[in-house]
């Protein structure tokens, strides 16, 4: 029987891989590919309790997760569209200028 | 032995047996909408069409498969080869899964989710990975452009159609597409009529979604050559024209299923009502149409010029007499197989019936330029779709609460939204001048 | 029971599989395609837990909408030189061990909690319309929190249209 | 300080978005360009910023040939240069060899001469409106508009042989009197074609796709059509009425009453009325021309051997791309010393820079369309 917390396993694994792509990754839209990984491991954790208690609170809150990573994509690559139109660069660390 | 056939393991093999038909069907089916389409076109052009392989050309879709499988397969030199050969495997898998929740059949329906039509949509939706990908893998300039385009109509145009069958799911209440089907059995009353101006919606979004007729930009653009398949060829190529046809043919389903009821034969609900009249002329009609073809058939047979061709053409005949036999011996079996055989027929006579609309609009209207495209997807198909929902859901709500028929309210509804319509169309008119006259 | 287990391991597998792909691939496009197999191994898993309405929500919302988008904007932005140039930063080892330790620290968390966690409700088998529930929740008592995502969403559309716009 | 590794790397980018103006190369061999015309498009995301038509791939030096030619010996050649229209180019010619050595063809020669000039016009027509609405997306109008061509090309065969380069004219006159049958062949097709016409123009004229991809697109104002020397329905399109067949009556041309269709703001979609009307008015000076043919003979008297007196004539006829202009000179001798042709395509192009600025990549295949060219003419 697949209980709770292999769930949980999953979930973790799935959270340090993005965390470690968001740490050690420099094009930024890998980051923010990593994130929205991140994201997803949270979401799995809210279904396996929702499912665990029988509600669907958990179901309800993953779709608010969902619409929040929209959301935050699309303002992120428009972030991203506009620096790259300015520094042909994609590259995190080359972002080190507040204002060009 | 017994145990093999628990009504577990039997709930597993009858879906399984009904997908490896339908998969098996496909190809050849959208082999026969290309002969379709080319024999309509020509007839609308005052041409024959393709007559040579085959009597009346009706081998020619084997003839073209098997060229497309025997041509050489060229992959672009500095193409990114994963994806170049993963893109066209995307788009045909998504095509055919989305095949699992169709109801062909009051029994042929491969899986009954409770969520089957969100089901297609969100695999059909998935297809835009095969085209973007492709373009992108292609590696050519023009195939990129190409494939930004389709992607940006696909996407724009998903939302019109999926407002349009939303107000179809008003009435139906249900997501399940047998309950759909059933929904309009129980109510007597096709939802075309109710909500038309959905059916329209839906129609023109369909049409977008799958590249077609006056929307079929990306790959026929005079410069864009063929968009995100130019580089593709022989075999890889075939696959990517399968995905096209199998989603006309998905696309063609769920209008029928959402607006024209399915499998449901016209005045299926009266046919039950009405005692005494067993065999209605209607339940006889599938015969007596399948038998007037194979007759034709017998009767072209020997004015074919090579032997072949009459051999061919006799054979024909001869299935088509057994497909009129099949239907009207199912007249005197049980209710339950004469439901499955013909709602299978009537179910098919829609869809061709709605492709027959696609080919027409092919061949009649010319091209729309992308950004007249674009201006028509959102200022005019999504908003109509909005205000038709709204108005289609007063009018449910009227009917229920105060209890007037459906009928009426639906009218009114119809007539609300047509107003808004005709004054989006005006205002657009008066917009597409002004772009027309700033862009000099 | 069994082909729940055996399915859930595929998944499971499959998502932790192409999550590592996706984070070490030096092309942006081959990684955006390896998380878009991790998020269609996600919504299986969510299948699995019977919520069919998420996991309609994940496909379309995340893989047809999100996901598309990502691969515009790496198609406009299709930097060839970028493939060439050193994917990790320099203080890739240290990000490496801060990220484990803190994946040490929620698997400890987890072991201790494993004991409290109660099992698994039976599995009814007539199971309820999961999407009339989400509904009834989302549109009853989670009123307040669907406006406010309807606003946020409303927000991020306008922030990146100001964004995209030319400077024209 | 960023990565060393890395700063002299990035320069090199080569990007879709960064780019600032793409060249976009519509080659000589291109499904949409009436022929070998290669055009240099600059674009600024999808709107053309600049164009350039690049010629020159179909020149074969036939005014070069016509030096080392006779008079009669070079009259098949004017048939190559507008392969869609060969019997006005032969009319052209033929009219202007004739007023250099100061004769006439009879008037039984001229009118059998104008209503084969008609019927070629109303063949190019439809063959550039069978192009031009497939360029735009419509796959049906260019069988229907084959169709009548077929019918015309019939009569052409019947008459002298050949159906696309006719060489049907002689330097005096008609070689073949009319075949038996001329009138009835030409009678029924235009009785006959006044349907067609109106089905053509269900299906395309208020069509709102058609009309949504025309209206407005490839605007060319009078003054600027004068300026450029536009000619034929590119210019009466722009609300110049200007036809050589009403302001310098060639042929048989005073006999017959026709109007000459003009609109006013210049646009594809005007030239697409412009012509339609003018097929109409082609198909009723044919029926005019057909009641009564005049007899008498077909051949002026003019001798086996032509020696022009020595000087020059310029005369031009009403082809259906424009003013078709033959500028010959003699000294005497057998063959001329100069033939100069002043082709309408050729100079109707020079308009489609004008005409293309500022509109999108889509128009520019309906405005190489809408202009009508045909590239032996442009190139000769």
């Amino acid at each position: 029987m697949v209980s709770v917390d292999q769930y949980l396993w999953l979930s973790l694994a799935l959270f340090t891989i993005g965390v470690i792509g968001v740490l050690t990754r420099r094009n930024v839209i890998i980051i923010l590919m990593s994130i929205e990984l991140i994201l997803n491991a949270v979401n799995i954790n809210l279904v396996a309790f929702s499912h665990m208690f029988g509600t669907v609170d958990g179901q309800v809150f993953a779709i608010f997760v969902i619409t929040d990573a929209a959301a935050e994509a699309a303002v992120g690559l428009g972030i991203i569209l506009a620096f790259f139109r300015n520094r042909e660069t994609l590259l995190a660390d080359e972002m080190d200028m507040l204002k060009w | 032995m017994g145990h093999l056939f628990t009504p577990s393991i039997m709930r597993l093999v009858l879906p399984v047996l009904y997908a490896v038909v339908i998969v098996a069907v496909l190809p050849l089916m959208a082999g026969y909408i290309v002969l379709m389409e080319r024999k309509v076109m020509a007839d609308m052009q005052a041409r024959l069409g393709p007559m040579r392989v085959g009597p009346h050309g009706l081998l020619q879709p084997i003839a073209d498969a098997v060229k497309l499988l025997l041509k050489e397969d060229i992959i672009p030199e500095k193409a990114d080869r994963l994806m170049f050969w993963l893109a066209p495997l995307v788009s045909v898998t998504m095509a055919l899964l989305a095949y699992a929740a169709l109801p062909i059949g009051p029994t042929f329906q491969i899986a009954d989710l409770n969520i089957g039509l969100l089901f297609i949509l969100a695999v059909s939706s998935l297809g835009i990975y095969g085209i973007v990908l492709g373009g992108w893998a292609s590696n050519s300039h023009y195939s990129l452009l190409g494939a930004l385009r389709s992607a940006a109509q696909l996407v724009s145009y998903e939302t019109a159609a999926g407002l349009g069958l939303i107000s179809a799911l008003l009435l139906a209440g249900s997501l399940s597409m047998r309950d759909i089907v059933m929904a309009q059995y129980d109510q007597g009353m096709w939802f075309i009529f109710y909500v038309p101006i959905g059916f329209f919606i839906y129609m023109v979004g369909s049409i977008a979604e799958t590249n077609r007729a006056p929307f079929d930009l990306p790959e026929a653009e005079s410069e864009l050559v063929a968009g995100y398949m130019t580089e593709y060829s022989g075999f890889r190529w075939s696959l990517y024209f399968l995905a096209e046809y199998a989603n006309m043919i998905i696309v063609a389903g769920i209008a029928t299923t959402l607006f024209l009821g399915g499998w449901l034969r016209p005045f299926a609900s009266y046919h039950d009502h009405m005692p005494g009249t067993s065999i209605e002329l209607l339940d006889a009609l599938p015969a007596l149409l399948v038998l007037g073809v194979a007759l034709y058939c017998f009767f072209l047979a020997p004015k074919q010029p090579v032997k072949i061709q009459k051999l061919v053409m006799a054979l024909v005949g001869g299935l088509c007499l057994a497909v009129s036999g099949v239907l009207a011996g199912s007249l005197f079996a049980s209710p339950a197989v004469l439901q499955g055989v013909h709602g299978a027929f009537w179910f098919m006579a829609k869809v061709f019936g709605y492709l027959y609309f696609f080919l027409w609009f092919r061949f009649t209207f010319p091209r729309y330029r992308f950004d007249q495209l674009m201006r028509l997807g959102w200022r005019f198909l999504i908003p109509l779709a909005l205000v038709n929902l709204i108005t289609m859901a007063i009018a449910l709500l009227i009917s229920r609460e105060w209890g007037w028929s459906l009928r009426l309210t639906s009218i009114l509804a119809i007539a609300v939204t047509l107003a808004v319509a005709m004054w989006l169309a005006k205002n657009d008119e008066v917009d597409s001048v002004v772009t027309a006259a700033e862009s000099e | 029971m069994v082909l729940n287990a055996i399915l859930f391991y595929f998944f499971s597998v499959l998502a932790v599989v192409s999550a590592i792909l996706m984070v070490t691939r030096r092309n942006v496009v081959h990684g955006a395609v390896y998380l878009i197999t991790t998020l269609l191994a996600t919504a299986g898993v969510f299948l699995l837990l019977q919520a069919e309405f998420l996991f309609i929500v994940q496909v379309i919302l995340y893989v047809g909408g999100i996901m598309v988008l990502f691969i515009f904007v790496i198609m406009l932005v299709n930097l060839d030189v970028s493939l060439l140039q050193y994917q990790f930063n320099r203080q890739r080892f240290v990000a490496g061990v801060l990220a484990l330790a803190l994946g040490a620290q929620i698997f400890l968390a987890i072991k201790t909690g494993q004991k409290s966690l109660f099992p698994p409700s039976r599995v009814p088998e007539v199971l309820p319309k999961n999407t009339e529930a989400v509904a009834d929740a989302l549109f009853g008592r989670f009123m307040l929190p669907f406006e406010i995502a309807s606003i946020l969403l409303l927000v991020a559309m306008i922030g990146a249209v100001v964004m995209a716009k030319r400077r024209a | 300080m960023s990565d060393p590794r890395t700063t002299e790397l990035t320069n090199v980018s080569t990007t879709v978005l960064g780019a600032d103006e793409i060249i976009l190369n519509m080659g000589p061999q291109h499904p949409s360009t009436h022929g070998v015309l290669r055009v240099k498009l600059k674009l600024d995301g999808e709107r053309v910023v600049d164009s350039e038509c690049i010629i020159g791939y179909l020149h074969r030096g036939v005014e070069k040939i016509a030096e080392h030619r006779s008079y009669q010996q070079f009259a098949p050649y004017v048939d190559r240069m507008d392969y869609v229209a060969a019997v006005s180019n032969g009319l052209g010619y033929c009219e202007a060899v004739e007023k250099l050595l100061g004769t006439e063809a009879p008037v039984r020669a001229r009118v059998v001469r104008t209503i084969l000039t008609e019927l070629q016009r109303i063949a190019s027509h439809l063959l550039w409106l069978g192009t031009h609405a497939l360029d735009i997306g419509a796959l049906t109008p260019v069988f229907y508009c084959f169709r009548e061509r077929e019918e015309i090309l019939k009569i052409f065969e019947k008459y002298c042989g050949a159906r696309l380069t006719t060489h049907a004219f002689r330097i005096g006159g008609l070689q073949y009197e009319t075949y038996d049958g001329f009138e009835q062949d030409v009678k029924r097709f235009c009785d006959d074609f006044t349907h067609r016409i109106d089905e053509y123009e269900t299906l395309l004229t208020e069509n709102r796709i058609w009309v949504g991809r025309t209206k407005g697109v490839g605007i060319l104002s009078a003054a600027d059509a004068i300026a450029l020397g536009v000619t034929g329905p590119v210019l009466r399109a722009s609300g110049v009425k200007w036809d050589l067949r009403k302001a310098m009556p060639y042929a048989a041309y005073d006999l017959y009453k026709f109007e000459i269709p003009t609109r006013e703001t210049g646009d594809t979609y005007d030239r697409y009325v412009v012509r339609m009307e003018e097929m109409r008015q082609s198909r009723l000076i044919c029926v005019q021309a057909i009641e009564n043919i005049p007899t008498g003979p077909i051949m002026a008297r003019i001798g086996k051997v032509l020696k022009p007196p020595p000087g020059e004539v310029y005369h031009s006829i009403e082809a259906p791309k424009g003013e078709l202009g033959y500028y010959i000179v003699s000294d005497g001798t057998t063959q001329p010393y100069r033939v100069r042709v002043r082709p309408p395509s050729f100079i109707n192009l020079q308009a489609f820079d004008k005409m293309a600025r500022g509109s999108l990549v889509a128009d520019v295949v309906a405005i190489i369309g809408t202009i009508d060219i045909v590239l032996g003419e442009v190139d000769r």
